[in-house]
């Protein structure tokens, strides 16, 4: 079986006495698109950051591109590939929003000049933020900032993306939308991770579901697998979704 | 039944921005409202201008007869408004307790405590003497719920309900904003999740661009209503 | 002995520093103003208590007690009037209006006292120079006990206060999110004007210890500015022990250090500063890192 | 005027400019200024006659903030923006010497006071045994052999062990005491128990008074700052250490610095560069030492202070070398003329080229004794010796420190 | 479809800008037109200018509230004065200075660059008085006595005058410069983005730590230069007051009253602190009660400082998207 894009192995984290992660294995093909799904508090977004780099796993190791990248700091990976939105957003409130994709096309993906500014024209027209390029990121509703986040993401250039909870919020068609801009990316080769609790949103887009539970994963495969699950369905769904 | 708010004629700024156009409607007492709308609508900057955290530049909001536009926002929540903010906005550095308690301080009368948060969110009671700034997305939007019960309030505001809840989270809100509060408050919601909103609100609301497109009781909508209404092709005033 | 002497020393004296920084760390806790003009508000405070001392021959310790009060009125005019506008436009702003304020406190004394400097120490009787014994090189100064005493005692009773009493309660939660306090009842602008009201009459107090420990005159306020920042980071900011032991930690470096050469003392304290800065966790009792 | 090149034509106005510190930490020593300055001008109203030409004199004063580089920006401006003629400079090496180095770079005459005389030759670069690198800048002050010479008058009065804890603190005073008073004092049989410099500003001083303890000195002398001596001298009676000799410089200057001590103010030994009992005369003003005193102390209904001499002085100066100059606007010949000058001021007369060095007038300095007041005021200064300068009369035996 | 472009020149600037070589040029010609009073404020003036521009630059576009620049305008002051004493042209020796402020600034970036906020703003103060310290106990720097500058006395004033005015004024437009394409470059939205949200900007590849210490070198070379030239100006240092804090405390109002984080602000703020001191300068303690109550009326009246009022770019740092 050929190394997978991007792989946490025997991944643990904790914080102080909390365990969050508990000896995680999870691996990303290139190209693939895997949604992540659990109870609030499982461990998804503590994983995406040791994934991203933000946080140090306690133990265990994170491989990148047949690398190991654990020791690598979170602007390095980025700059190797893994792009990552927050669940939270994190605007650069004092700057417009063209610039804080622009960071993303100059830093992450090392562009520069007209290179880096196509990028952003490109990206905020995927993420439908043209209309808002010039204000300033602070003055954004709750959306925008969601969207700002793909979009920053997306200017890195990643290999792998890397996805929490940017679906939350959105109107039918607006996740439709947005639906599509995914597929579009996975479909250019980009590989995706993706954290949701609209479920319905994401198996319009994932060929695999994974679902946590206290810091474990408790079920992989394909999202209709999965979601019959029965610790699936207890754990999380509490009911079956059609 | 009399209106416990009315909201009359209402405008509001962010800068150069007309972000709410004159919208008035009104809320009786025990009505369960959902205001829906497309990404920037102004459905966020309405339920702030209502909880007086964003300042109308015109019209009026007046809660049980009394005009309370002018009033700062603490005095608000004593009048019984309570927002649980977009974004969820808890006191990182306190304990999820203590931003129960800070609420709880100034309540008025009535039925809620920490007690009774924790029974309606079980998953809070291990995590009670957790800082808030190391809750996940989920356990925040649960605790910013509970906080805004603690103050007993008689209007409800509350902005994307739902949003980073899982499904059995998101049950349970509903399953409280449908028994418990049923009777005890009224209620104005921002949800997107439309089957959800049409099964729980008595009301839909639609905002298209700062204007109140739509305005009928939820047993008389149908989704391809309102799907319409966000985008303006029917009821978008000329 | 004498080192044991040293130590002794310098722990009263980090009770001052403590007391000193009480203020500043519960303003920046609070408001996260920097406030520049703490200095010349103990200052201030010092030289009402020398005025009251003066008028009514009362001695400094029961002066202290109406001034306290007027301290506290103070404060919160300044808080309402001058910092609570300014803090609206971000954490900056407050630090130009409180370098403002430091100047025209300063001068303005000047004007009003002339440059003379002066004491609470001859009015307050043979306290200042009291002492306890112990042996001939080890002497523990009545006035340094009464000090360390009171830093304790309003640092620890603030820390109480802020973590168990509602009131306090609402301190922090303001102090983390002003707007979000508002939508849960809290009067952000009253919360912040008791906080300055606090750390006005506790500057104020400290500058009365200043002024009987040594002499001030209207330029005296900066002196000791630094010392009490220090003890508000070495402790960690934001938490009211931490300043306490921060205090003691700088008030015994400087007289350890000035026991191997006297110009060391106070190169000393600022070594420990950065050594415990440069330590992995920047702070003695750091709850949370700095904002 | 203007650019390089250009220079200034001739004007039948004469412009004195005037430095000191009237706000910051040594606001202290401008106190007297105000009211110096109102006599002086006083004095000057008319004009001054040199070499039968009748000049208007304008007087503009200036503020040093006590900070060196303010005190470097208004000189430059009193130059360059006033067009000053001639500068004078009071109190500090804070203020004085950037004001003076400002004078020497521009080549305008400078006459300056209250720096203790080592401190703004050498401080400012010049070099023992070298010939004088200041050509513009001229001062007059005590320094350390007159201390020398009024301690050693001053101490044998009480009986000691001859031992002197000192506390020097590493500043410009501090500095020019430790290197040239200390060896002095041990040439005249002395032993000098020094802990070391010391930072201006430090808060605690046990290790000092350990070492003064174990050492038994029951001498103590300092040349510290108000603040610093008010820690030092309560935590020494905290400790238990009691010279029989206190004898402090710098601090003590002014009677509130001494009230400020309280009980352990009364019997501290002091120094003073001149007080109401100087039997000389402001020539400019007219004015008896004792005049002066008084005026002031009617004026403001505060004690004398002691800066009152050596401010009038240099008014004095002024006066004179502006008349002694052949062409008073010419500023090479004012310095010239400041370089062998002898005038009459109420600290003395005072005449260059007589050394120590080239440009400056040692001063005397008695020493004396700060005792409970009998009159008007709370304390009193009484003179205990007059080595430097015997036409001033002594009033008392110095007391030990009880 | 509409095609979209990225503009950074505005129609002003377009104008603005080359008007600004063009003032330089004139400024240059001041000595030999104007009195040596005029050349000596605009020296001061420059330095000013300098010291706000680098301040800004840290604060406002790379969040670093330092309370510690004076550390390197001490030590540009010191290691010329140091530098002339050792016999080099005291001009050289002043450009050598701010080269040395700068290296002495990379190792104490090690430390301070640590921290965060408040512990950044008090530590950066610490470092500054621990220089001064240092300072204080070396004999051979003059100790606390402080020492004079010899040097320049061998040029006659007016020439010495002017030297300095052409050091300072080609120091300042070489800092303007230096910030002006730094912040255009991709670094600058980087530290902005630093400034806002770090771990942010580290997730979109940013280089947190090389960008901060490269704004800080910078700016410490800027203080240094700035000290050198002071000590030529004033001839006499101190080490308690060219390592003083007021340093900082002027930095502040100038920026501040100017408008941070804007590239104007801080030259309109430093014009204002120079007037404001120039004109008050002789009412002794009202003139600092004034000061201060300017600088309170400020931070009440105009908080975003006087040129976040006038949002008018003449030098635009920004990015826009226009319709093509
Ligand atoms: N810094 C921290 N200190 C202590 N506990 C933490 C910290 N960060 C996260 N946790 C805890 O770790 C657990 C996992 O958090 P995480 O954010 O990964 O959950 P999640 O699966 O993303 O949940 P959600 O769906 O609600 O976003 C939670 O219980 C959370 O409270
Ligand atoms: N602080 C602000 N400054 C300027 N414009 C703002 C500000 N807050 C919101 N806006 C703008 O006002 C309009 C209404 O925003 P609002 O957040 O109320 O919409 P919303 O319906 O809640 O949208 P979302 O679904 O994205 O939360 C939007 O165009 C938004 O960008
Ligand atoms: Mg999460
Ligand atoms: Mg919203």
């Amino acid at each position: 079986m050929p190394e997978p894009l991007i792989s946490s192995v025997k991944v643990s984290k904790r914080f102080g006495e909390l365990a969050v992660l508990q000896d995680v294995d999870f691996a990303v093909g290139a190209g693939e698109a895997v949604g992540v799904v659990g109870p609030n508090g499982a461990g998804k977004t503590t994983l995406l950051s040791v994934l991203a780099g933000t946080l140090r796993p306690n133990e265990g190791t994170v491989r990148f591109q047949a690398e190991d990248v654990t020791r690598l700091r979170a602007d390095r990976r980025c700059r190797k590939g893994i792009a990552r939105a927050y669940q939270i957003p994190r605007p650069f409130d004092g700057m417009t929003v063209l610039e804080n994709v622009l960071v993303g096309a100059t830093h992450g993906a090392g562009l520069r000049g007209q290179a880096a500014y196509q990028r952003c024209i490109e990206v905020l027209g995927e993420c439908a933020l043209t209309e808002v390029a010039n204000r300033r990121a602070e003055s954004l509703g709750l959306l925008h900032r969601k969207r700002m986040e793909l979009a920053r993401a997306l200017a890195t250039g990643p290999s792998v993306l890397l996805l929490d909870e940017i679906g939350g919020g959105l109107t039918d068609a607006e996740a439709a939308e947005l639906v599509a801009t995914i597929r579009g990316l996975h479909g250019s080769g980009v590989a995706i991770v993706w954290i949701e609790h609209i479920v319905h949103v994401l198996v319009q887009v994932v060929q695999r579901l994974v679902c946590m539970n206290a810091g474990q994963i408790i079920a992989d495969g394909a999202p209709s697998d999965v979601l019959q699950d029965a610790s699936v369905i207890d754990a999380y769904l509490g009911r079956r979704v059609a | 039944m009399s209106a416990l708010l009315s909201v009359e004629e209402l405008d509001v700024h962010h800068g150069l921005l007309h972000a709410v156009r004159a919208v008035s409607f009104e809320v009786t007492e025990g009505e369960r409202v959902a205001l829906v709308g497309a990404n920037g609508a102004g459905k966020t900057t309405l339920l702030r201008a209502i909880a007086g955290a964003q300042r109308a530049s015109g019209g009026r909001v007046v809660l049980d007869g009394e005009v309370i536009t002018d009033l700062p926002t603490h005095q608000r929540v004593r009048t019984g408004i309570a927002l649980v903010p977009e974004g969820r906005r808890l006191f990182p550095d306190l304990t999820v307790e203590e931003n129960l308690l800070v609420a709880g301080r100034r309540r008025r009368d009535g039925p809620w405590n920490v007690d009774g948060v924790l029974e309606i969110f079980p998953m809070l009671t291990k995590l009670r003497a957790r800082r808030a700034s190391t809750l996940s997305g989920g356990e925040q939007q649960a605790t910013a719920i509970g906080r805004a019960l603690m103050t007993n309030p008689r209007l409800l505001l509350l902005d994307e309900v739902s949003l980073g809840l899982a499904p059995l989270a998101v049950d349970a809100v509903y399953e409280c904003l449908g028994s418990v509060l049923g009777h005890a408050a009224t209620v104005l919601l921002v949800e997107q999740d439309l089957a959800r909103a049409l099964a729980v609100a008595d009301r839909v609301i639609c905002l298209l661009e700062g204007r109140i497109v739509l305005d009928l009781p939820a047993a008389e909508v149908s989704r391809e209503q309102v799907t319409e209404a966000y985008f303006g092709i029917r009821g978008r005033p000329a | 002995m004498t080192w044991v002497n040293a130590v002794v020393q310098g722990i009263a004296l980090g009770g001052m520093y403590a007391l000193l920084a009480c203020g500043l760390s519960l303003m920046f806790g609070v408001m996260r103003i920097i406030n520049l003009a703490h200095g010349d508000l103990a200052i201030l405070g010092a030289f009402v208590v020398w005025f009251v001392v003066d008028q009514w021959h009362l001695p400094p310790f029961v002066a202290i007690l109406p001034v306290l009060p007027v301290m506290l009125v103070l404060g919160y005019l300044l808080q309402m009037t001058l910092l609570g506008r300014s803090l609206r436009a971000g954490q900056l702003v407050p630090l130009l209006t409180t370098f403002g304020l430091a100047i025209v406190i300063q001068n303005a004394l000047l004007q009003i006292f002339s440059p003379d400097v002066r004491s609470l120490g001859p009015y307050a009787g043979s306290i200042v120079t009291a002492s306890w014994q112990i042996t001939g090189d080890l002497t523990i100064p009545v006035l340094g006990v009464l000090g360390l005493a009171v830093a304790v005692a309003v640092l620890g009773g603030l820390q109480l206060f802020l973590r168990r009493s509602s009131l306090g309660r609402e301190m922090r939660a303001t102090a983390q999110d002003p707007d979000t306090a508002a939508l849960v009842g809290v009067n952000a602008k009253a919360v912040y004007a008791r906080a300055t009201a606090l750390a006005v009459a506790i500057a104020a107090l400290a500058g009365a210890f200043f002024a009987l420990r040594s002499t001030f005159d209207p330029a005296s306020g900066p002196t000791q500015l630094i010392f009490a920042f220090e003890a508000v980071v070495i402790g960690g900011f934001g938490s009211l022990w931490g300043t306490l032991l921060g205090g003691i930690a700088l008030g015994v470096a400087q007289a350890v250090g000035a026991q191997i050469d006297p110009q060391y003392a106070i190169l000393a304290g600022h070594i420990v500063f950065l050594a415990v800065l440069a330590s992995p966790r920047g702070g003695l009792l750091a709850a949370r890192s700095a904002p | 005027s203007g650019g390089l090149g250009g220079s200034g034509g001739g004007s039948t106005k004469l412009t004195i400019g005037f430095v000191s510190p009237r706000t910051g930490g040594a606001a202290g020593f401008g106190e007297p200024d105000g009211w110096v300055l109102d006599q002086a001008r006083k004095a000057l109203a008319n004009g001054l006659q040199v070499a039968g030409k009748s000049y208007a004199v304008e007087v503009v004063d200036k503020d040093s903030q006590s900070n060196p580089q303010r005190s470097a920006q208004v000189a430059n401006d009193l130059i360059n923006s006033n067009g000053v003629d001639l500068m004078l400079a009071t109190s500090t090496p804070e203020t004085v010497n950037p004001v003076s180095d400002a004078c020497e770079a521009a080549g305008v005459p400078c006459i300056s006071s209250v720096v203790p005389w080592e401190a703004w030759y050498f401080g400012r670069g010049a070099k023992e045994g070298q010939p004088s690198p200041f050509k513009f800048t001229y001062h007059f002050c005590f320094g350390t052999e007159q201390f020398h010479k009024s301690y050693t008058s001053l101490w044998p009065q009480v009986p000691t062990n001859k031992k002197v804890g000192v506390m020097w603190p590493n500043d410009a005073d501090g500095n020019a005491v430790r290197k040239s008073l200390g060896p002095l004092l041990t040439q005249s049989g002395y032993t000098i128990v020094d802990p070391g410099a010391y930072t201006d500003g430090t808060n605690d001083f046990s290790a000092q008074i350990a070492q003064f303890k174990a050492e038994n000195c029951e001498i103590f002398n300092t040349f510290p700052l108000p603040p610093d001596f008010a820690t030092f001298w309560r935590q020494a009676a905290q400790q238990g250490y009691k010279p029989k000799i206190a004898q402090i410089a710098k601090t003590g200057l002014f009677s509130s610095q001494i009230e400020a001590q309280g009980q352990l103010g009364i019997g501290l030994a002091g120094a003073t560069y001149w007080a109401p009992t100087w039997p000389y005369k402001s020539s400019l003003t007219g004015l008896t030492s004792q005049q002066l005193g008084d005026g002031y102390s009617n004026a403001l209904n505060k004690q004398w202070n002691q800066q009152l001499g050596p401010s009038v002085a240099l008014f004095d100066v002024a006066a004179a070398a502006l008349k002694a100059a052949p062409d008073p606007k010419n500023k090479t010949a004012l310095a010239k003329a400041i370089s062998t000058l002898t005038v009459d001021t109420p600290v003395g007369t005072l005449a260059w080229g007589k050394g120590p060095v080239p440009n400056v007038v040692a001063t005397p300095i008695l020493a004396g004794q700060w005792r409970k007041g009998t009159g008007r005021f709370p304390l009193e200064y009484v003179i205990c010796e007059n080595a430097n300068d015997p036409n001033v009369p002594v009033a008392s035996r110095l007391q030990p420190y009880a | 479809m509409t095609t979209y472009a990225v503009r950074r020149w505005t129609a002003v600037s377009r104008i603005s800008a080359p008007l600004l070589v063009v003032l330089v040029l004139v400024l240059a010609a001041v000595p030999y037109g104007m009195s040596g009073y005029v050349v000596q404020q605009l020296t001061s003036l420059f330095i000013l200018v300098i010291l706000a521009a680098m301040w800004n630059t840290l604060a406002g576009y790379g969040g670093m509230v330092s309370v510690g620049q004076q550390a390197y305008i001490g030590i540009g002051a010191y290691a010329t004065v140091l530098l002339a004493r050792e016999g080099i042209m005291p001009y050289l020796a002043m450009v050598l200075a701010a080269l040395i402020a700068t290296v002495i600034a990379l190792p104490t970036s090690l430390l301070v660059l640590r921290l965060r906020g408040g512990q950044f703003a008090i530590g950066t103060w610490v470092v500054a008085e621990t220089f001064a310290l240092l300072v204080t106990l070396n004999q051979t720097l003059g100790g606390g006595t402080g020492t004079s500058l010899l040097g320049l006395n061998s040029f006659a004033p007016d020439y010495r005058r002017a030297y300095t005015y052409w050091l300072a004024l080609a120091f300042m437009a070489l800092m303007l410069a230096v910030v002006f394409v730094l912040l255009r470059s991709r670094t600058g939205p980087a530290l902005q983005a630093i400034r806002d949200d770090e771990e942010a900007a580290a997730s979109l590849g940013v280089k947190v730590l090389p960008s901060k210490r490269l704004l800080f070198l910078i700016a410490a070379f800027g203080c240094g230069a700035a000290g050198a030239l002071t000590v030529a100006n004033s001839l006499y240092i101190q080490p308690q007051s060219i390592f003083g804090v007021q340093w900082t405390a002027y930095m502040l109002f100038m920026v501040l009253v100017g408008g941070i984080g804007t590239f104007e602000g801080p030259i309109i703020g430093a014009i204002v602190f120079f007037v404001v001191q120039n004109v008050f300068a002789d009412y002794g303690a009202w003139y600092l009660i004034g000061l201060g109550a300017v600088a309170i009326l400020f931070a009440l009246v105009v908080p975003r400082g006087l040129w976040g009022v006038v949002r008018v770019r003449l030098l635009p740092l920004g990015h826009r998207l226009v319709r093509k």
